[in-house]
């Protein structure tokens, strides 16, 4: 287990990430993609506090922060997606194109 | 000392102040207490802050800074919260506009006060962590608003976009964090400055700079980051586009500025430049979007595309004359856009907001059609409109490091901008409208915002204090 | 030891994450991401983040996840299948996020010197009580302002979730007219 | 010399501006006719504050150079404290020769359109708006001429662009009058953009805006350096005369940014007079004349400003003979007159060479030229509406025979024509004698062959227009034609000017009009052939305008001969010489010169601009098809460009 490693590891989550929110159809999969890049993330953060010569517990503090703030988003993405879904009965992000041009 | 920080703490307790009236007072006219409350809390807010001596420095806790530039954008922020309140009353009463009655008006007024905040926040910040709760709580309630038509299906689609690629855009800038974090070993300012001073060219950072930078150039809509904007701009109401537009772009600004003037001021010299490139690619993109555009608010998301990109040329020149250009010329791009929405408001009240609607303006109002004409001449830099004083400066500070190509470009930009505002001049005075129009109602909210708008466009040009000052400030 | 427990975890984390953006069932997704959470959760814990672990199962899997699986219920049918993406779409995400992992995996080659790696943190570091002193701290440490400022943020979601999520009931929308009916 | 007038010369500016808001605000609605008695009752004042300035400071040309008539500071960019220089903008008013000589012909101008346009707008239902617009513009230009820096006169120019634009626009119903005003904003702003960054160049590096400081000698030196100007190590100097000269390029309508000029004329009659003699237009030639100590210590920009002005003048001169619309050829005249005032000055020089020659002449002629040409191209577009007025329509072969319904319009209009063609002792002879003179001094044998030539060719459509719009047939059945008092009124005191002005007013010019510079200047000779030759060119395009389009025979000469057979064709030399004159320069000259030239014009100058509008509109489609509405897809181009950027830095 060296810096390295983890660093790859959490590359490879944001790639991964990266992946499903341009490919998947579903708003909520694209959501989900995205939980898997802010995860990433933490895992950055959690690397360099492990590792690094410099403040850990700054390190380990800021992806709680990013925790809650990513609740929030979802909070925020999913009750968007509920109205959607009562209105348009579809999650398809394809379908999400009557604004163009 | 707390004076300091009593307008930002005012903020959440005046959105608090608003979501109790809504609850415990019952009234016919609930929605204009509503409004009428928090525009005057706003303007509380706005007194006590440029009553704040503008020439010192106050630290707050150590991680909350104030001073005369921080007060400056806050100053922008809090008259944007202020003109959009205003512009929303005109939407929340009945036949305000032809998409609709804007509902929850106490939950929509303290969704903006809390966007407001998380902007004061996103100056003031003097850590990573402050800095990105703040940009979060300055673009999150914006999810919302976007979707505040909730029977409209373009509005959520529109709100959706935005939260997909605003969501991106956060673990991008997280990402970059977590580089800073890796490279520095703190979260904190000064902790940065010192490392950038001593290792001015390390990769980690530097890296994590881009991640930084990217984002904020989601915030201003730059290319290749501005695809969201003229989708969201049209989804959202009318309003929240306002706030969208001017309050949104002058973070992102701030944002920018309180990094490159501080932590990063060191390393400053190796962001500007490529920073103007991007901003002239950005201004030809939006202008040439903006040339063919039927939909008003989609028209003024590339317009503000183009205009974030004249903005953001100033930081190419690196010198002193940057950052009082920048912000003396938010203050009037703040004036001139908010003046233009209130036009857009008024029309839309019984026709969509688009560019037929215009047809016979000069015709039903002679006043509004000559202000618009104003506006956009001030949009376009036609002297002696406060557009052009505040492009010269842009124009003059970019040219401070010698880059005339540049400004040259950005000048014939300029002139392709005025092609696509003449549009819209045409439609209001020549075409002629289809059928018999209504008459246009305008309340006196909207007229005495016009006024005192329009009168900002003309004056801020004319008179001569208001740069000095800046400069002064900032300089 | 600790080696082996970082691969096995790795491992899993990679491929639970991979079910996550490939599986059809969309509440299979929901659970993969929990177990791939799971998998990041004890990684923290090896690498002496006590607290952050802690938040990780606490919020993350314990409300967010849950809430998406939630809002799975809510918007799909049982085992419902999610439409496929296009080949060509597939293909084009594969190679833009090859691309990125390419550009991660040579930026770490070349320059990941640069990061001075001295020190290892200890389980102090990242206990709940170090974690709980610099968060609560007005001093020159403190982060106590993010602090407020997120439970801000907070109150905001929830005023404006419930905002967006609420259900337009008729009884709300025609209280007069139903009053001048009467 | 400080007087009454010319500290209060602010009233000069002030008058225009509130017949503008007067007017428009109230009057106008009301009654225009209330309107046009204010308009012309305030211009007046204004004219009256600028003949009393212009004969205090003439009288005492000796003692100062210039006045400061007031000036106060309006914006600052920079103080000394902070930024460690000072960069102020004032406002204020500069009186010196040229501008006084502009206040007067602008004010005396406008005057004058103000009262020949109760006559012409008095059937429009927007008259009172007319009038609102007509004072912005005047006041637009008296600012420009007035200011005493660039930054001021750049606010001023970009009104007169603007004003430009609502009135070419007057007639906004018409979809040709439409396009036209914004085809003219456009392309002059297209030219002030390279105006602006000259602008901030020059400011830049001589930390002033003041065209005072600007002209010292100093100022050039700072200037005259190489550094780093965005394309590369350039010449500061150059670089930033050029840039500022370009936007007096577009302004004056010089090839090629002149594409707006001719559809210029969609605007009412007067508004086109105003725009021609004395405002807008003139406005690049003002410029370069303002800074011309600056532009002439820069020998390319010198040679730009020459050559420019002497193609344009050759250019439009031929364009101009194949026109067959009034208007558009008094436009085409306007260029090639505006090509001659323009390399008058690009001939002349203010730096010592290596004879001691100092050669200024350029600068006063073309001033002088400049007052001369705002008198008569006034009066003619002023004649030209008139006559559109009696025969509803432009196109001259609708005229003829208004000899004998319009007298007075008739001999204006031989005056001005002949002023024009510079024929002893009318007004253009003058000027044109001593412009033609200053380029043969200054050693531009080409410009010299060029102006004597156009000179040549201008009275030759002059009087093209004028034989074909006077005399002969009446081509149209005409009723009631008459000449209205309030239209001819200003047409007959403009003749004045034009007839005699340039006799009397040619000592002035030449003693009075020096560029604000300390240098000693030489006379130089007058070769007596000279003003011969000029005239005699002048003479021979007359007579053969009058043998082409004044004797009205061809017609009735060609019938007779196929009448008497192919036998008296050959004993009737003179006919046979008449013919094969006609073919050669009708068929030949016509053909295979002036009209190749009108298609150059019309299709790839205007072509060009076209194109470039095309390609815009293009850009837009390309920007409109990427926004598909797709987020994944936005998603890849923020990847894409993110991954760009990543690797362009490592």
């Amino acid at each position: 287990m060296t810096l390295h490693r983890l660093l790859l590891l959490s590359a490879v989550n944001f790639c991964l990430g990266m992946y499903g929110m341009v490919v998947r159809r579903n708003v909520i999969c694209v959501l989900m993609a995205m939980e898997l890049m802010f995860n990433a993330v933490i895992i950055n953060f959690i690397a360099f506090a492990h590792y690094g010569n410099g403040h850990a517990t700054e390190g380990s503090i800021f992806p709680i922060f990013i925790i809650a703030v990513t609740a929030c988003e979802m909070a925020a993405a999913l009750a968007i997606i509920l109205t959607m879904y009562r209105k348009m009965h579809k999650l398809d992000v394809h379908r999400l194109d009557s604004l163009n041009g | 000392m707390l004076t300091f920080v009593t307008p930002d703490m005012l903020l959440p307790i005046l959105a608090l102040l608003v979501l109790s009236i809504d609850l415990f007072i019952e009234s016919k006219n609930k929605t204009a207490i509503l409004f009428d409350t928090a525009a005057a809390g706003v303007l509380l807010i706005i007194v006590l802050l440029f009553n704040l001596p503008h020439d010192q420095e106050f630290y707050y806790l150590t991680n909350y800074k104030v001073d005369g530039l921080r007060l400056l954008f806050k100053e922008i922020f809090a008259i944007s919260l202020f003109f959009t309140i205003l512009l929303g009353k005109g939407y929340a009463r009945k036949n305000g506009n032809w998409r609709g009655i804007l509902k929850y008006d106490s939950e929509f007024i303290a969704l903006l006060i809390f966007c407001a905040f998380g902007m004061f926040c996103v100056v003031s910040a003097q850590e990573l962590i402050t800095l990105f709760i703040g940009l979060e709580l300055a673009t999150i309630p914006m999810y919302f608003l976007t979707a505040y038509y909730k029977k409209d299906q373009s509005s959520l689609e529109g709100a959706m976009k935005y939260i997909i690629m605003g969501s991106l855009t956060s673990a991008l800038v997280l990402l970059g964090y977590s580089f800073w974090y890796g490279a520095v070993g703190c979260l904190r300012y000064e902790a940065i400055l010192s490392f950038v001073q001593t290792n001015p060219d390390n990769p980690m950072f530097l890296a994590g700079a881009i991640f930084v930078f990217a984002a904020v150039c989601f915030k201003l809509a730059m290319v290749p980051f501005h695809m969201w904007a003229p989708d969201v701009y049209q989804a959202a109401p009318t309003p929240v586009t306002a706030f969208l537009s001017v309050a949104s772009k002058s973070t992102a600004i701030a944002f920018v500025i309180t990094l490159l003037y501080g932590p990063l001021a060191p390393i400053r010299h190796v962001f500007t430049y490529p920073l103007g490139i991007l901003a002239c690619i950005t201004m030809t993109v939006g202008n040439l979007g903006a040339m063919r555009q039927y939909e008003l608010r989609r028209f003024m998301a590339y317009s503000s595309i183009a205009q974030a990109g004249y903005i953001m040329l100033a930081l190419v020149g690196n010198g002193k004359m940057a950052v009082p250009s920048i912000i003396y010329y938010l203050f009037i791009y703040l004036a001139t856009n908010f003046c233009l929405f209130f036009i857009i408001s008024v029309i839309g009240q019984k026709r969509p907001e688009e560019f037929a609607s215009l047809r016979g303006l000069a015709k039903q109002s002679p006043a509004l059609a000559g202000i618009l004409v104003l506006c956009l001449f001030s949009l376009a830099g036609i002297p002696p409109l406060a557009g052009f004083t505040g492009k010269f400066m842009l124009f003059a500070s970019a040219a401070e490091g010698g880059f005339y190509g540049l400004v040259i470009f950005a000048a014939l930009n300029s002139t392709v901008s005025l092609y696509y505002y003449l549009l819209l001049i045409k439609e209001a005075y020549i075409n002629k409208p289809e059928e018999d129009l209504e008459s246009l109602e305008i309340t006196f909210t909207q007229s005495f915002s016009i006024a005192i708008l329009t009168l900002a466009v003309v004056i801020l040009g004319l008179i001569p204090w208001f740069s000095s000052i800046i400069t002064k400030i900032v300089g | 030891m600790i080696d082996t427990l970082f691969i096995i975890l790795s491992l899993m984390i990679i491929f639970f994450a991979t079910l996550v953006v490939t599986l059809p069932n969309i509440l299979h997704c929901a659970l993969a991401l929990m177990a791939s959470l799971f998998g990041s959760a004890g990684l923290y814990i090896l690498l002496n983040a006590e607290m952050t672990a802690l938040a990780q199962v606490a919020v993350y899997i314990g409300g967010v996840v849950i809430f998406i699986i939630f809002a799975i219920f809510l918007t799909t049918r049982m085992g419902e299948k999610t439409t496929p993406s296009s080949l060509p779409k597939i293909g084009w995400g594969l190679v833009l996020s090859s691309f990125a992992f390419a550009g991660f995996y040579g930026f770490y080659a070349k320059y990941l010197n640069s990061v001075s790696t001295t020190g290892y943190s200890t389980a102090e570091d990242g206990s709940m009580s170090a974690v709980g002193k610099i968060l609560l701290n007005t001093g020159s440490e403190g982060l106590i302002i993010p602090f407020e400022i997120v439970s801000v943020l907070l109150l905001m979601t929830v005023i404006g979730a419930v905002v967006i999520a609420r259900a337009e009931t008729k009884a709300l929308n025609c209280d007069s007219e139903s009053q001048e009916n009467i | 010399m400080e007087t009454f007038f010319t500290t209060n010369s602010w009233v000069i500016l002030l008058m225009p501006f509130l017949v503008f808001l007067v007017n428009g605000l109230f009057l106008g609605k009301r009654s225009w006719r209330a309107a046009a008695y204010f308009a012309v009752a305030c211009m007046s004042v204004a004219f009256f504050f600028a003949i009393k300035i212009a004969i205090g400071f003439f009288s005492h040309v000796h003692e100062h150079s210039y006045i400061k008539g007031w000036e106060i500071e309006w914006l600052r960019f920079a103080s000394a404290d902070i930024l460690g220089f000072d960069l102020v903008a004032n406002v204020g008013m500069l009186l010196d020769p040229i501008s006084i000589m502009m206040l007067v012909v602008v004010t005396a101008i406008s005057v004058l359109v103000n009262i020949y346009s109760i006559g012409y707008m008095k059937e429009d239902p927007s008259a009172g708006r007319f009038f609102s617009l007509l004072s912005l513009f005047s006041f637009s230009m008296l600012g420009l001429v007035s200011s005493t820096n660039i930054f001021q006169m750049f606010v001023f120019w970009e009104l007169v662009g603007a004003s430009s634009y609502l009135l070419i626009g007057f007639w906004y119903h018409k979809p040709s009058a439409v396009s036209a005003s914004k085809k003219a904003f456009i392309v002059t702003r297209f030219a002030d953009a390279f105006f602006l960054a000259g602008i901030i160049a020059v400011s830049y590096f001589t930390q002033t805006f003041d065209f005072i400081e600007l002209n010292k000698l100093a100022t050039v030196e700072t200037l005259n350096r190489y550094a780093f100007l965005g394309f590369g190590t350039v010449n500061v100097l150059t670089v930033g005369t050029l840039l500022i000269f370009a936007g007096g390029w577009g302004k004056s309508a010089m090839f090629p940014l002149h594409i707006w000029l001719p559809d210029a004329m969609e605007g009412p009659t007067p508004v086109s007079s105003i725009i021609h003699s004395a405002t807008m237009v003139v406005a690049g030639i003002y410029l370069t004349a303002r800074l011309f100590p600056l532009f002439s210590h820069s020998p390319l920009t010198m040679d730009v400003v020459a050559y420019v002005g002497a193609f344009t003048a050759l250019f439009a001169a031929v364009i101009a003979v194949t026109q067959n619309d009034i208007k558009r050829i008094l436009a085409f005249s306007t260029l090639s007159q505006l090509g001659y005032m323009l390399f008058s000055l690009g001939v002349s020089k203010m730096v010592v060479e290596e004879g001691g020659a100092i050669n200024s002449l350029g600068y006063s002629a073309s001033m002088f030229h400049v007052f001369t040409h705002a008198a008569f191209k006034c009066m003619l577009f002023l004649i030209a509406g008139q006559v559109i007025h009696v025969v509803h329509s432009n196109n001259i072969w609708d005229m003829g025979g208004l000899r004998k319904k319009m007298p007075f319009t008739y001999v204006s209009c031989l005056i001005a024509c002949l002023a024009i063609g510079g024929i002893w002792p009318f007004a253009g002879f003058w000027s044109k004698d001593e412009i033609i003179l200053a380029s043969l001094q200054g050693g531009h044998t080409v410009i010299f062959a060029i102006g004597l030539f156009v000179g040549g060719l201008t009275a030759f459509y002059m009087f093209r227009l004028f034989f074909v719009t006077f005399h002969g047939e009446s081509r149209k059945e005409l009723h009631h034609v008459h000449e209205d008092p309030f239209m001819t009124f200003p047409i007959v005191v403009l003749a004045i000017p034009s007839a005699v002005g340039g006799y009397f007013a040619k000592d002035l010019f030449h003693h009075a009009f020096v560029p604000n510079m300390p240098l000693h200047i030489h006379e130089l000779s007058h070769p007596h052939w000279l003003p011969w030759v000029a005239t005699s060119m002048g003479l021979s395009g007359i007579i053969l305008a009058y043998f082409f389009f004044g004797r009205n025979k061809f017609t009735q000469a060609s019938s007779i001969a196929k009448a008497m057979g192919p036998l008296h064709t050959v004993i009737e030399n003179k006919f046979y010489f008449d013919e094969f004159y006609l073919f050669m320069t009708h068929k030949v000259a016509f053909r295979f010169v002036a009209a190749p030239i009108k298609w150059f014009d019309r299709k790839i100058v205007d072509g060009v601009m076209n194109l470039t509008g095309f390609l815009l509109h293009a850009g837009g489609a390309i920007v409109r098809f990427l926004q598909t509405g797709q987020v994944q897809m936005y998603l890849s181009v923020m990847i894409l460009g993110l991954l760009y950027f990543c690797y362009r830095v490592f």
